[in-house]
């Protein structure tokens, strides 16, 4: 079997690196090819990395609190780029403070994530649906 | 870029194109005013003075606690701060400045702060102060009964230093190496040292004008499992890169680790380190004065757990007698914590601190042999470094980053070698499983070797990376050691 | 009442009629069928026996976590303790009895307990397990999954023993002298070390049909500034007391004074000084384990300076290596806690305890100081009890609390002396500002008398009543010594 | 001025020692005359107790928790013997877990006492209201 490739970085001025490089490790262990753009990573970054790579899936972390800021306009930019339907996860602190949690997980599946997921998601939490989402 | 750096001491005159072009980066430059600037802190009560609060501490024998906190608003954060003063008790006041700001991006900062009126609610991480301006940013001071601070995490804090200390701010957090490493990914360290030393020449001119400002390396770093050795080794060439910018009130800083005894070692080695290397520069007249940094990694969502981990840092800060601690909050894993949150995480503290104001860490041969370990490594790493800076601790530091000599783990930065990887030992002590190319001397080597064998046997596995994972996560999930499971 | 106690075996037979008087005390009484009890507990699963659990605990080098909790009614005391083990993470588990019960008012008990089902809430400071009956208790322990205790504070316990035992509880609290001196007024010990020899007796003969029930003293006495040799006098004396009747599985306890090296050298010196003394009676086959109090004194009203004295006893617990630690809630000074508060007061405990788990307190000069101050003093007062005994140990009790050897300040009891006046020494440690009639020797009285001048120099006051009183409120006004204000 | 007896007690199966000798200290340095009856006293004791000394207030402590219970019919008795009117505080932890403040109080005063104090209370806190209740 083919592996899938995942664009894998921390968007805005966030520059939390331990989690990031968790997750590349992890996603690698798991079989994908990772791009991993480290932290302080912007829109035009996350887009270009996909379309150059070719990627299956973008995985955006956040974990500063700008995170609400920083994602919007990131699926439209991705549609603009010609691969509108990529499928893009979200995991963090992704707002100021701790808010319900509903709420939160609307708010970014509204600005285009597919799954959204707590700070307190460990890797394995997350490898198997990423898998089943891209049909692995 | 070339290695233009070096650490003397740079002309105040000559700083003035240049100070201009910063004053310029945004409107509220143009509020400075040195000359009324230094009215305003000559007349400011003693007790305000951060510098001076801390030598009082320190004379004293009394740890003094320190919250983080800063919200977008101006009234919102002095509400915050006045409570965490009344309702926390903290002997000591921040103002921790959001993340656009420290990206020197004040238009985004702009754009949250009126996001954040508008919905009645913080977007942003922190208090502008570039944004809100000197007249601003002056009621703070004004309005509160003890010191305040500004923290952050800004490899480029010029404007950031103008603006807040001519608002009356006393002291002033970070470093050309510790608001790089763990806060930037393509800045050049050149750059960054470049940036801190004007900053710390600003200080020195204000020291100049019979105005002391505390100056505090931010000494956790990466937060993360950062053994003492590396801390320190920033910790002292910040000490020295400001001091020789005429700064005399220094406050160096060390983020727990969670085993007591390395950490009581860690604070003690920690003044005897930046004295003796100040020394060899002829320095002496600066006042050295140390913080301890609650846990910096990952905490328990659980909040009764959370003032576990906090009282502990709190008793370790005690028996070590640090000037100062840095107050985490139970909401630490949950995100930015509430008022009320962030005064019971200083009421916790507090509460230990007091009960162990007249007890220290008995003198023990571990304690010894900690302070032994942490001394032999540190300058082994700060004389090569000054070995490659040719005598010069800017450039030297330029150059032993580039050479791994001083290594960050976890660091985004990538003038950063990250080839070194800490581990616990089977104490819990914060070890090198991975010692990249730190200048570490065979014995050293062995001492760490055998340290991680020790644990690796009493948990049936070769130490490797999976150790360094479950450390991660291990306070996280209610223990030091990440033990297999 | 004349002095007709003495430390010898009760014969099994001969108890036969006062059982029968017991039993009959109250109508539950009659639900006892030993044989009927030892089926069960040889039945029990292993893990649920609380003396295995503390070997294996002591075998581990870890310390266990358990709360205190009790109320009224059976449904809410099993979901009390239900929630204890399942989101407090409680390694063990008590069942507080209510005092009217303590007092052997169960006709009170009785009303207190249909009242508290009328008023939907407990009227009751704990759970009157003599009226709930032998069948009802046992749904306790049958629903638990970690062991569970008897903890009280009842001067004649024998029929609480002889119900709760029957109901498969496996540890019982108490002894004759811990139980009366700061839980009566009134009650001859006499009286209390013969109701406790029926109970240790009864513990002795359910070893002899091989189940091991756990028993221990009460070791913080009034709670209140009990210097160690104080209650390590009274831990030694019950153990060998209940020893002597046929118990094989005893830990002894220690209430937090609140200087660490003080408190650690109180941990260490306990089994020490057990084992010396059950020795010298030539009984081997006892195992000894400890248990550490958090502070038994009065505590902060604040929530958040709560925890961090419970983290404090934690720590020190860890660092002291007590087999279990008795866990406080945040809620001590407020009243009797909910059950969130009490889950709270585990967690922040557990979290500390682990992350200790792994560290001591490094020996060194001060601690050996302290252990051997600890190990002369009660040695003096163990002696002297012995001396006035002639030989017999339950005499010698009686005649040492009589002749003010040994005297627990605070107490309520008539038959103690209330001679000695503790207070803090310049580093907090307890030590007497009056010793009373403790037998001591002229270089201990001269310790005391010069570790209390320090802290009157320090405090430019001459030591006197005063300090005490500061003191006893210092932990509660958020320090651990009364300086003036 | 002449010396104002207080009758002090801690009421029922009640141990709790401390306070009761710190209120005993506190009192007698204010000038009052203490008869302290100590801990686990009964509601006969306190009324023979002042109907004896002739005193001029009761100082009821209750820190178990069964306080509530144990005061019951308390007034009433010293109704009965004659000294109905005797001034009477009470002070400590009340009920059983922490009430409302208000209904302690409320409750308390319907039971007969004229001022009812929380366990938090200082001795420097009563005795100024004592003496001017008392007429000093
Ligand atoms: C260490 C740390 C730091 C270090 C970071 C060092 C470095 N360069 O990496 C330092 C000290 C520098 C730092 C700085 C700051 N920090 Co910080 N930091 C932490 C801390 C304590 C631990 C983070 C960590 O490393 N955890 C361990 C890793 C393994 O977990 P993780 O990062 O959460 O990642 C996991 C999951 O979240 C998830 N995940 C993450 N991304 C994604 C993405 C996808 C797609 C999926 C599926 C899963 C996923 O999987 C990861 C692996 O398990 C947290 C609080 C906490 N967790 O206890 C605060 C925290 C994240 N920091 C915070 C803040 C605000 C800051 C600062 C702004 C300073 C401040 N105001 O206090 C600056 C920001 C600087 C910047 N520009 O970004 C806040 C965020 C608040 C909020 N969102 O409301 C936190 C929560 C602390 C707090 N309660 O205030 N921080
Ligand atoms: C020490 C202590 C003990 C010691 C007492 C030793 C002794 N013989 O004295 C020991 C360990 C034996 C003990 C036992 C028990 N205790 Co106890 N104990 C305490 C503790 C920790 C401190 C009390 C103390 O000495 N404080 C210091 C003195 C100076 O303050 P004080 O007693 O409050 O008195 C002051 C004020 O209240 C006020 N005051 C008191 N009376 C009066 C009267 C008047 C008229 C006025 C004006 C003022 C006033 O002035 C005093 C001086 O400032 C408290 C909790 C706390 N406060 O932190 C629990 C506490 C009082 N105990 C409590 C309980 C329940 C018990 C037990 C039933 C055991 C249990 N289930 O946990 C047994 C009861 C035994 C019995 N039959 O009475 C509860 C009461 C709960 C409630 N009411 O809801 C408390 C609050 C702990 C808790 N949160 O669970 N205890």
């Amino acid at each position: 079997m083919e592996s899938k490739t995942l664009v894998l970085g921390v968007i805005g001025s966030d520059v939390h690196a331990v989690g990031n490089k968790i997750l590349e490790i992890a996603f690698r262990e798991a079989g994908f090819t990772v791009v991993n753009l480290g932290v302080l990573v912007s829109q035009k970054e996350f887009v270009e990395a996909a379309v150059e790579t070719n990627a299956d899936a973008i995985m955006v972390s956040s974990l500063y609190g700008h995170g609400e800021i920083d994602v919007r306009g990131l699926r439209e930019a991705l549609i603009e780029a010609g691969i509108g339907d990529i499928l893009m996860y979200v995991g963090g602190y992704l707002v100021v403070g701790s808010q319900d949690w509903a709420d939160v997980e609307t708010k970014f599946k509204q600005l285009g994530f597919d799954r959204v997921y707590p700070p307190s998601t460990l890797p394995e939490d997350v490898i198997p649906t990423l898998k089943s989402d891209l049909g692995m | 870029m070339t290695e233009q750096v070096s650490h003397n001491k740079l002309e105040w005159k000559e700083l003035n194109e240049e100070r201009e072009a910063v004053l310029a980066g945004w409107p509220t430059g143009q509020e400075v005013d040195l000359e009324e600037a230094f009215q305003f802190h000559l007349k400011l009560a003693p007790e305000l003075n951060f510098a001076k609060r801390l030598i009082q501490a320190k004379q004293q024998g009394h740890t003094l606690a320190q919250p983080r906190a800063g919200v977008a608003e101006l009234n919102k954060h002095l509400e915050l701060l006045l409570f965490l003063q009344n309702e926390g008790g903290a002997d000591l006041l921040p103002t921790t400045i959001d993340s656009y700001t420290r990206q020197n991006r004040y238009e985004e900062a702009e754009k949250g702060l009126a996001e954040s009126v508008l919905e009645g609610r913080s977007l942003l991480n922190g208090f502008p102060a570039v944004n809100h301006g000197v007249q601003n940013c002056r009621r703070l001071v004004e309005s509160l009964s003890v010191p305040v601070q500004v923290r952050h995490g800004t490899p480029d804090a010029r404007l950031l230093a103008e603006i807040t200390l001519a608002a009356g701010f006393t002291a002033y957090e970070g470093g050309g190496l510790s608001y790089n490493i763990p806060y930037a990914k393509r800045v050049p360290l050149e750059k960054s040292i470049r940036d801190w030393q004007y900053v710390d020449r600003l200080v020195g001119y204000y020291q100049e004008q019979g105005v002391t400002i505390n100056r505090e390396p931010f000494g956790p770093l990466t937060g993360t499992l950062v053994s003492p050795c590396i801390s320190h080794s920033v910790a002292v060439i910040e000490a020295v890169l400001a001091a020789k910018q005429g700064v005399k009130n220094i406050t160096i800083g060390y983020g727990q680790c969670g085993n007591i005894t390395q950490d009581v070692a860690a604070l003690q080695t920690l003044p005897v380190l930046a004295e003796e290397y100040l020394q060899a520069e002829t320095i002496d007249d600066v006042e050295i004065t140390t913080v301890f940094h609650q846990w910096m990694g990952g905490f328990p969502a659980d909040e009764a757990k959370a003032f576990g981990v906090i009282s502990l840092g709190g008793i370790t800060a005690a028996l070590g007698q640090a000037t100062k601690v840095i107050v985490k909050t139970t909401h630490e894993a949950l995100g930015i914590p509430t008022k009320e949150a962030n005064a019971q995480g200083i009421r916790a503290t507090k509460q230990v601190l007091n009960m162990l104001q007249d007890q220290v860490y008995p003198e023990n041969p571990k304690l010894a042999e900690e302070r032994d370990i942490i001394l032999q490594e540190t300058r082994l790493i700060l004389d090569k470094t000054l070995e490659l800076g040719e005598g010069d601790w800017a450039l030297g530091a330029v150059r032993a980053f580039a050479a791994g000599v001083i290594d960050v783990p976890f660091a985004p930065s990538s003038h950063n070698a990250g080839r070194t990887m800490p581990a616990r030992d089977n104490e819990g002590a914060v070890r090198f499983l991975s010692w990249g190319s730190l200048p570490f001397t065979k014995d050293i080597q062995d001492f760490h070797r055998a340290k991680l064998a020790e644990r690796g046997r009493a948990e049936q596995r070769s130490p490797n990376f999976q150790m360094v994972i479950d450390d991660i996560y291990a306070i996280g999930h209610g223990r030091l050691i990440g033990r297999p499971r």
